[in-house]
């Protein structure tokens, strides 16, 4: 049954990227493109989380938690660099 | 074999030592520097003449001393007669020159740059003379197109003089080069390079194939140094040199290197036919064509300089004869013409000297004015001229003699009618020389007013003028020994020469009168010739080598500047092109083994990821102009490469891959902060299509090697690793267990390498402040419609928590490192990554006034801690590197383990952490330097501030 | 799977090229970033492709992926990290020295002819 | 003294149960280590953050969680209906400003982060003197009921919460 | 162990990061450290030198791990003298930069040089395929601080240029070592070795593809065709004494051609064959042209120089890909004379821009004061890199010849460098006859433009201190010259041991007497 | 009993997973297809966040029940997620503003100050008013 779970749930992150993706190409505005990239990361550790569980093993939180925390910085960085030109000013 | 064969190397090396005295004499005064300058020659003379009755009695001085017996180049000495008469000569005339140059330089000229290439000039033609091994051989021979570049070049501030001596260095740099090519193949023949050996091996050497190369390529040394035709046009414009200069080297000494090396040549190359027809034919054609420019010119040093070139011709030609009397007459003349073109040359120097001009056609009627100049003038150009009792006469007699018994391209009269309008030639600007310039009227145009000069000037031309009478008239006490021996070194048997002044009524007396009379006829016709040879084109050698000269300029130029066009594209794409055509010529050299693995099966998320990472990748290309969306792209791209990573085993790689990833973009959207945001579309459609050609076929290059792998199994020095990483290193974390401890020093590299870029961009970012780059920073403008909010509230109040919790994680991941995921180099990067966030949220310069650690003393600490952990080892006897630990229990604690390698890890954790925010800090005060104002508050506006300034203004009422 | 790993491969390794041959600073310094993805999977895949077989030791694991060539990759990750920080910094020193980011460079000098 | 020793007590007892649930292990060393570092990261980070907010109330931050989490679920499912079944021109979105009576950026902070979290709404941005925020609704007509659900059900709570 | 073997490559480690961090506000303090430091090195390199010259070959093994599992360093009598000449050369540029001033015109210049010498050692004493990728990049990212130290333009642009080249170069060194490890699945040379010899030929596409592509790499780093394209733009723009340095760069690169392709992928290796020669002897006679054209044609001193530099790095690789134990020899010898050589011509050039108003232009300009002392430094720099004699160059350009005569292309081999050296010579006395034979007369002389580059103010004197480092650089040609017979001697022992790697393989791979000792600990968990 | 137990937290789990897996779709669906940047943001910053967190919480259950050894990771993934995605959000619509939407087509703050993208925060004068 969990594997039943796993693969449906597999199949609408992947779908999920696969929005991003397009997303990310079309825009139209930079806030699209950033928006999509954030949203990839985010699909991108959801599965993360279930490869975990498919492979029974938890050694894959380590980078779930640092994308987690890497996507946000780079989220913000690309945001700033669009508003403010200087990242760190 | 005779004695005094120490005394050898010693007479060789004297000027090369007596070079550093002028240096240090010419404080002494011009005359304590000329003496001293005297004082070498003297000495190296005086050693000559200590060895000098035993080589004219046959023998031969031979010194050996080792110098590269791996090349065969050893410093051996020969003295044979050849090497004693050449080297009188260089050292006789060495010490006229020096005594003549005294008076002849004025005192504006440095005079101890002069006698150093002087003695540089004398050890080095001493040096050819008396080599036993061709490549020493080779080395003097260089040296003197060396040193005479620098005499001929000494009055710099003439153009001729420059230019004559980049002609002459250029030509017999040349012909020295084609003779080192030479000098090998002999050597390669003869098994040997020293010349004692070699001239055992005639037979060898004339049989063998290689026989017409090497005499081609070493004749070239020889006739480009003795101006031989065609190669003769650099000697005239040698003359720019001072006169001393070239009474020394184109009358005596340089030009006869050509003429000795074919000499001492002879008896192993001399002999066939190629030798023959080759420097018979070269000689002949130079002598005639050089007396014939010599009569229609007007400089009296290029009339003697192109009389030089003819005396040379003739020389050679008789070499090139190959009959031993011949080459005994050559031998002959060699001294002859030594003795009366070095006179003649001083005499020139002098009129030029007393009158200021050496125009021929300014002159005349100088017999009476500087009578003792005058007569030895006469007498040495009537010795060149060849009249009797003089002793050119004697030589060119003989020369008429042997070539009248001549067989040459296919009869006898051909070479007696060339020989004789050589000889007639001859005559003629002999008569001119002396006739223009001394004899008829007085003119009163003169632009100096000329009068016999100081008796020391006169010494040396009033000496070689009584050589020449005395060899003229008692040849065989004066010159008959010295022939013989040298004769004899050249031949190889006796010569028995009989020099006389009457040989009766032989074809040469008959050849002699017509050339005198021919030669009368000539000068008295000269002004008519004169005019008829001005007006007939003819090539000037000067003009073609000069054009020869800027076209090799030029060529060089345009090749060059056609390959280092400064376009890097372009020379990455030749490495690109190159390395694929050049790997797929290694791979057509060797078979590939049967794949020995199957493919893994690719479930469709994989297939997923790949279609992300490609059309990431693709985009990345298409929309690469716009330079942010590329970024964007990228990153997905690395995204997708970590997901790789993870999936395939390696989450480690995973880890570290993100967050470079993340540090990386931030420091280019630093700097893209100061670049165009677009990439302007510039190159044409030809160049994407090669690009991508090129691209397309390293992609499919890279793909197949790596698919060629994947498909076959290896064993690899890996399974040690995974068995001892616990039991030898302590963890369970094998990639870290590897990087800590079995390649803990690649490790240690690779955070010198960080703490490096670190070093580099802070000393780029001073650079940049202090140079003009500053300027234009300090001008830079803003684009208007930025965002008014620096530092918003919720991203300053969020990051107040996250930021420690983001520091948590790094310490959990640099402590689960060993055994799990992660490690020092990670956390340092999550760290920075924390510190980051605080520096988006705050601003760098808030939060830099705020930092507890100094990032230049961390990178140091980083790497010095995991330096001297390595060093650490050393105590215990270990080498450097080696990893201790163990597992320690304190109450109420359970047990952990203590490592070395933890150690380590914090050094790279240090070293990380301390490269990535000093990188940061540089980037930021570039843009701190073009206006950012430094916040003082941590956000922007503290909303709470209100609320106290309102009750504070409550409290105020 | 080896033939997804090659492909990607020879993906990034094209484009990769293809923008290091660009004329500004900017699109090569990309380039060299796609270059270094492609090469550090490149030196992950000598060590053959495995899945879920970590090179963490624990007890019920048969068998391990190679550890070698990630060790090998960190390490390049790593220096390629230091190169491009300071590529990045000498790209932004040139723009602002010269006022362009072109990467070739056109040679203003002329020359005096012979004497 | 014990103000620079726990510059943010709470942010230090936090720190401490992260890192726990961190090593996943509840041993005396574990602890130990988890309370130093819930010191000294703090103490590391003072300066970043150099006052201390003034949180009361846990209760009433507790009931707050509950409510938040609540909305968030409910209404997630209701844009979810949104999304994938109203058509994009029935799609009605509005801007909709929310004065603010909150002044504590910690406090404005969780204000906005609950309205961006429960769907329907973003908080795109504040006033330039943190007075009021604007808020985007993906889809209403009554943007006025927005705004008084966000003030009664949310900035009420917090208001008692940041006193 | 002797623990001596690491000393050149921890020594200079330790000291740059006091230099950087430490000494960084004290310019005096990091002068007498980074001197101290490179007589330090040179003193422990002399003894390395003592230590190998009998032909022994000495293993230091990183964390007392076994070879072929951990790193290990070797030293040998190739690695010794390498040493020597880097310490050497670096103790007399960094005098140099001293006395001259170029350490004060930027920052952190003596840890950048302190990095960079570790670089080098550590690349000559690497007995690992992977860890000499990774001394590579240290020395390169030294360099690249070096190139572009005390900024500028036209430095930073061809900083540029030099930073991208290399980094597409070491790009292709990973591509390298990685299709080695795949095909061979080992790293340590001597492993590599043993495994390559046991690879039949039939299976040796892909092995040779990696010995290819390593010598494309090695290619780049030393600047031979069609990769040398780098070497005149960024040696001419970088800091004179930097370039000076970086004389030692491109032996690097002939250096582990001469290593890798001889003890791994030598003549005797059938997997690989002649296919290192056959590529390796054209690409050096097509440099060679290259750099002499370049020469030829220069219009600055400090390209013309470069071009030498890069003719006679060709001059080296040909001596070199003859792989014979003679031409190593020669390539030996060679390998001496042109780094002093080169190192000689960019210190006087510096020294003549520190007078010469007008730039490394190469136009008439204004005498300069102690023209004649210049001219004689040039003059003699010039023939040491011309290979005219009484300098080393003469005897090496001899050796190299007398090497080749046995290839089958020596007709072609001889031309090319014998027409190479004639261009060198005429293009080098065009330069010195305007440089300071024309600059003297003053009728010729032209108009002064100041250069548009903020450069070093000029100096007005040199002094002693100031000449002395060049003079030095001069004085090492001269003494190979006269100890030519000692010096080839000792190459050819050099050269030998390279061509008969048993010891070098059996001190790694056999001779290991007690490495860690792995009982102590139990099990994985 | 054993198996019922399995059976619930095998239940339970899949359960999760659906329901995260629904909500990242939604997520990623919202992202395709609504028209305006504004609206579009709203989708995958709630949904998403909610779907990951289905993931994690099916992920704790999954370990919690089935391997049976306890992970605190997901929460603090969780909690990580929450933290951020406002902050996220915030930044992207401020983006959007800045670069597309024109200050008059917003309402008015209803302050002295305009917002905060378009108008610089009040200055030390401001303040003394
Ligand atoms: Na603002
Ligand atoms: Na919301």
């Amino acid at each position: 049954m969990i594997t039943y779970a796993l693969i449906f749930a597999f199949a609408c992150f992947g779908f999920g990227l696969l929005a991003t993706l397009w997303r990310l190409l079309a825009g139209p505005t930079a806030a699209d493109r950033i928006l999509a990239l954030d949203t990839m990361v985010i699909n991108f550790i959801a599965l993360l989380i279930l490869y975990g569980i498919w492979r029974g093993t938890a050694i894959y939180f380590e980078a779930s938690m640092l994308i987690a925390m890497v996507g946000f910085v780079s989220t913000v960085a690309f945001c700033r660099f669009i508003l403010r030109g200087d990242i760190i000013e | 074999m005779v004695s005094g064969s120490g005394l050898l190397p010693v007479m060789v090396l004297l000027p090369f030592i007596g070079a550093l005295v002028p240096g240090l004499m010419i404080r002494a005064g011009r005359n304590a520097c000329a003496t001293f300058t005297a004082v070498p020659t003297v000495l190296a003379l005086v050693f000559l003449g200590v060895m000098a009755p035993g080589v004219l009695d046959g023998g031969t001085v031979t010194a050996k001393i080792d110098w590269l017996p791996a090349l065969g180049l050893n410093a051996n000495f020969m003295l044979d007669g050849l090497g004693l008469l050449f080297a009188g000569m260089i050292l006789g005339m060495g010490l006229l020159i020096t005594l003549y140059a005294r008076f002849y330089l004025s005192g504006d000229d440095p005079m101890g740059q002069f006698y150093t290439y002087l003695l540089l000039f004398q050890g080095a033609m001493l040096g050819i003379v008396v080599s036993d091994n061709i490549l020493l051989l080779l080395v003097f021979w260089e040296l003197t197109s060396l040193s005479s570049f620098l005499l001929i070049g000494y009055w710099k501030h003439l153009p001729e003089g420059r230019q004559g001596a980049r002609m002459a260095l250029t030509v017999t740099g040349a012909g020295g080069l084609a003779m080192i090519a030479g000098m090998l193949i002999l050597g390669n023949i003869a098994g040997s390079y020293d010349l004692s050996v070699i001239l055992e091996h005639r037979e060898a050497i004339q049989a063998s194939e290689y026989y017409l190369p090497a005499l081609i390529l070493i004749l070239l040394g020889a006739f480009t140094k003795s101006a031989q035709f065609p190669f003769h046009f650099w000697l005239p414009h040698a003359m720019a040199a001072p006169t001393p200069v070239s009474a020394y080297l184109h009358s005596a000494t340089m030009v006869k290197a050509g003429i000795f090396l074919m000499a001492r040549m002879w008896p192993v190359l001399a002999g066939t036919e190629e030798w023959f027809y080759i420097v018979s034919t070269v000689g002949l054609i130079t002598m005639v064509i050089g007396a014939l420019i010599a009569l229609f010119k007007d400089d009296l040093k290029a009339l003697l300089a192109f009389s030089t070139v003819s005396h040379l011709g003739l020389l050679t030609m008789l070499l090139g004869l190959g009959s031993k009397m011949a080459a005994v007459v050559a031998v002959f003349h060699i001294l002859n013409h030594l003795t009366f073109k070095a006179a003649l040359f001083m005499s020139a120097g002098i009129v030029d000297h007393e009158t200021h001009t050496r125009d021929i056609k300014r002159l005349g009627g100088l017999a009476s004015l500087m009578p003792v100049t005058a007569l030895i003038a006469v007498v040495a150009a009537l010795s060149m001229a060849g009249i009797p009792p003089l002793n050119g006469f004697m030589s060119k007699e003989m020369m008429l003699e042997e070539v009248a018994h001549t067989h040459w391209w296919g009869g006898e009269w051909p070479i007696i009618i060339l020989a004789t309008l050589g000889a007639l030639l001859s005559v003629a600007y002999s008569f001119r020389f002396i006739g223009h310039t001394f004899f008829g009227p007085v003119r009163d145009d003169y632009p100096h007013h000329p009068h016999d000069p100081p008796v020391g000037m006169l010494l040396a031309p009033g000496f070689l003028a009584v050589l020449v009478v005395l060899i003229g008239l008692a040849p065989m006490t004066f010159a008959a020994p010295i022939v013989e021996a040298a004769g004899l070194a050249v031949t190889g048997s006796e010569p028995h020469v009989h020099l006389k002044l009457w040989h009766g009524v032989t074809p040469a007396l008959f050849m002699s009168m017509v050339a005198v009379g021919g030669g009368a006829v000539l000068l008295w016709l000269h002004r008519p010739l004169d005019r008829i040879w001005l007006s007939t084109p003819r090539p000037e050698a000067k003009v073609m080598f000069d054009a020869l000269m800027r076209r090799v300029v030029l060529g060089s130029r345009f090749i060059t500047e056609v390959a280092h066009n400064g376009a890097i594209s372009r020379y990455l794409a030749i490495f690109t092109v190159a390395t694929i055509l050049l790997g797929y010529a290694a791979f057509q050299g060797g078979g590939m083994p049967a794949p020995t693995r199957g493919l893994l099966p690719v479930p469709p998320l994989v297939g997923v990821g790949f279609v992300l990472l490609m059309v990431a990748t693709a985009a990345t290309v298409t929309m690469h102009r716009s330079r942010f969306r590329a970024l964007i792209l990228t990153s997905v791209v690395g995204l997708m490469v970590s997901a790789g990573f993870v999936y395939l085993s390696a989450p480690d790689l995973a880890l570290t891959q993100i967050s470079v990833d993340t540090v990386t973009v931030m420091l280019m959207l630093l700097a893209l902060h100061f670049l165009p945001k677009e990439t302007p579309r510039e190159s044409p459609i030809g160049l994407h299509i090669r690009d991508g050609a090129i691209a397309i076929a390293a992609g499919v290059a890279v793909a197949s090697l790596a698919y060629a792998f994947l498909l076959r199994d290896i064993d690899t020095i890996s399974g040690y690793h995974l068995a001892n990483s616990y039991k030898g290193g302590g963890g369970n974390n094998v990639v870290n267990v590897i990087l800590v401890d079995f390649r803990g020093y690649d490790t240690y590299g690779e955070i010198i390498v960080l703490g490096i870029a670190g070093l580099t961009l802070y000393a780029l970012m001073e650079a940049l402040l202090n140079g003009p780059a500053s300027r234009r920073l300090r001008n830079w403008t803003f684009p208007p419609d930025r965002s008014r909010d620096r530092h918003p509230l919720m991203m300053v109040v969020a990051t107040r928590v996250m930021m420690p919790i983001a520091a948590l994680v790094g310490v959990y991941i640099f402590l689960r490192g060993h055994n799990l995921p992660g490690g020092g180099f990670v956390a340092g990067l999550v760290i920075s990554i924390a510190l980051l966030m605080q520096y988006m949220a705050s601003g760098f310069a808030w939060a830099q006034d705020r930092k507890r650690f100094e990032y230049h003393s961390m990178i140091g600490w980083g790497v010095v801690v995991a330096g001297l952990t390595g060093a650490g080892a050393w105590l215990a006897g270990q080498p450097f590197l080696t990893s201790a630990f163990g597992y320690f229990r304190i109450w109420p604690f359970e047990e952990f383990e203590l490592a070395t390698a933890a150690l380590f890890d914090l050094g790279v954790f240090l070293t990380v952490l301390g490269a990535v925010m000093l990188m940061l800090y540089s980037l930021s005060r570039l843009a701190r330097y073009a206006g950012e104002t430094v916040n003082v508050d941590p956000m922007d506006y503290d909303p709470s501030r209100r609320e106290v300034a309102d009750s504070e203004q409550k409290d105020a009422r | 799977m080896e033939l997804i790993v090659a492909t990607s491969l020879g993906g990034l390794t094209a484009a990769g090229i293809y923008l290091v041959l660009r004329l500004r600073a900017f699109p090569v310094i990309l380039g060299l970033t796609l270059l270094s993805y492609a090469v550090n999977v490149f030196v992950f895949a000598t060590g053959r492709l495995t899945v879920g077989l970590p090179p963490v030791l624990n007890d019920d694991a048969s068998a391990y992926t190679d550890p070698l060539p990630q060790a090998l990759v960190l390490t390049a990750i790593v220096i390629s990290f230091g190169m491009t920080a300071v590529l990045v910094l000498i790209s932004l020193g040139a723009f602002l020295e010269a006022g362009d980011d072109r990467v070739n460079i056109k040679d203003e000098t002329t020359g005096e002819s012979d004497a | 003294m014990l103000k620079r020793l726990f510059p943010h007590p709470l942010l230090s007892v936090t720190l401490t149960i992260v890192w726990l649930m961190l090593v996943n292990k509840v041993t005396s060393g574990n602890l130990a280590l988890g309370i130093l570092l819930g010191i000294v990261i703090p103490v590391m980070t003072a300066p970043y953050w150099p006052n201390r907010p003034k949180l009361r109330a846990p209760l009433m931050a507790a009931e707050y969680a509950l409510v938040v989490l609540w909305d968030i679920i409910v209404a997630n499912i209701v844009v979810a209906g949104i999304v994938m079944f109203k058509r994009n021109a029935d799609i009605h979105s509005q801007w909709v400003v929310v004065p603010l009576e909150l002044t504590s950026p910690e406090a404005i902070t969780v204000l906005a982060g609950t309205i961006t979290m429960t769907p329907g709404t973003v908080s795109a941005t504040l006033s330039a003197d943190g007075g009021s925020l604007l808020v985007h609704c993906l889809h209403t007509d009554d943007p006025d009921g927005i705004r008084d659900d966000i003030k009664t059900r949310y900035e009420r709570r917090l208001k008692e919460i940041f006193r | 162990m002797n623990h001596w073997i690491i000393a050149p490559v921890v020594l200079p480690a330790m000291v740059a990061p006091l230099i950087a961090y430490v000494m960084r506000h004290d310019i005096v303090l990091q002068r007498t450290a980074s001197l101290l430091g490179a007589v330090l090195l040179t003193a422990v390199a002399t003894g390395l030198f003592v230590l190998s010259a009998d032909g022994s070959v000495h293993v230091y093994r990183l964390g007392d791990w076994p070879a072929p599992f951990g790193i290990v360093l070797v030293l040998d009598r190739l690695s010794a003298l390498l040493i020597l000449l880097t310490s050497v050369l670096g103790l007399i540029v960094l005098i140099h930069s001293v006395a001259s001033g170029w350490d004060t015109r930027g920052r952190h210049f003596h840890a950048l040089m302190q990095f960079q010498l570790m670089g080098i050692c550590g690349a000559f004493l690497t007995g690992d395929a992977f860890n000499l990728f990774v001394l590579f990049e240290i020395l390169l990212i030294a360099s690249y601080g070096l190139t572009i130290h005390s900024g500028g333009k036209a430095r930073l642009q061809s900083g540029l240029q030099y930073v991208i080249m290399n980094l597409a170069g070491s790009t292709l060194f990973l591509i390298a070592l990685g299709t080695l490890y795949a095909t061979t699945g080992t790293l340590n040379i001597a492993d590599l070795s043993v495994k390559v010899r046991e690879i039949p030929v039939e299976d040796a596409a892909l092995v040779r593809v990696a010995a290819m592509l390593l010598m494309i790499v090695f290619a780049v780093k030393a600047a031979l065709f069609p990769v040398q394209f780098w070497l005149p733009g960024t040696y001419a723009n970088a800091p004179a004494p930097v370039a000076a340095l970086f004389a030692i760069m491109t032996k690097v690169g002939a250096y582990a051609i001469l290593r890798m392709h001889t003890i791994v992928f030598g003549p005797d290796a059938a997997a690989i064959g002649t296919l290192s020669q056959d590529w390796l002897m054209p690409a050096a006679l097509i440099t060679i042209a290259i750099g002499a054209f370049g020469v030829m044609g220069a219009r600055r001193l400090m390209p013309l120089i470069a071009f030498a530099v890069l003719s006679s790095t060709g001059t080296l690789m040909l001596a070199v890909s003859a792989f014979t134990p003679y031409s190593a020899q020669a390539a030996l010898y060679y390998l001496l004379h042109s780094t002093f050589a080169a190192a000689a011509l960019f210190l006087f050039a510096d020294l003549l821009l520190a007078k010469r108003r007008t730039g490394d232009l190469l136009k008439v300009a204004p005498a300069t004061v102690q023209n004649g002392l210049l001219a004689s430094l040039f003059f003699a720099g010039a023939i040491g890199i011309a290979g005219m004699p009484p300098l080393s160059g003469f005897l090496g350009k001899l050796l190299v010849l007398d090497a080749l005569r046995v290839s089958d292309y020596t007709w072609l081999v001889w031309t090319v460098v014998l027409a190479g050296s004639l261009l060198t010579i005429v293009g080098f006395v065009r330069a010195g006859s305007l440089l300071f034979w024309k600059s003297t007369s003053a009728d010729l002389a032209g108009p002064i433009e100041p250069e548009p580059e903020d450069e070093a103010p000029p100096v007005t004197k040199l002094g002693p201190l100031v000449v002395a480092p060049t003079m030095i650089m001069l004085a090492m040609l001269g003494l190979l010259t006269v100890f030519a017979g000692p010096v080839s001697r000792h190459m050819e022992a050099t050269a030998g041991q390279l061509f008969d790697p048993s010891a070098y393989i059996g001190a790694v791979l056999e001779d290991q007497p007690d490495t860690k000792d792995l009982s102590a600990h139990g099990e994985a968990h | 009993m054993d198996q019922d137990m399995t059976l619930l937290s095998e239940l339970l789990v899949s359960v999760f997973l659906i329901v995260g897996g629904i909500f990242g779709l939604v997520g990623s669906f919202g992202l395709l297809k609504l028209k305006q940047t504004m609206q579009r943001l709203h989708a995958p910053t709630k949904a998403t966040t909610l779907g990951v967190g289905g993931a994690l919480i099916a992920s704790m259950l999954y370990f919690l029940m089935i391997e049976g050894s306890v992970s605190f990771h997901e929460l603090l993934i969780t909690l990580f997620l929450f933290l951020t995605a406002p902050i996220t959000a915030n930044f992207i619509a401020k983006t959007f503003m800045q670069g597309d939407v024109p200050e008059n087509e917003l309402p008015q703050t209803g302050r002295e100050f305009g917002w905060a993208v378009y108008d610089d925060p009040p200055s030390e004068e401001d303040e003394e008013k």
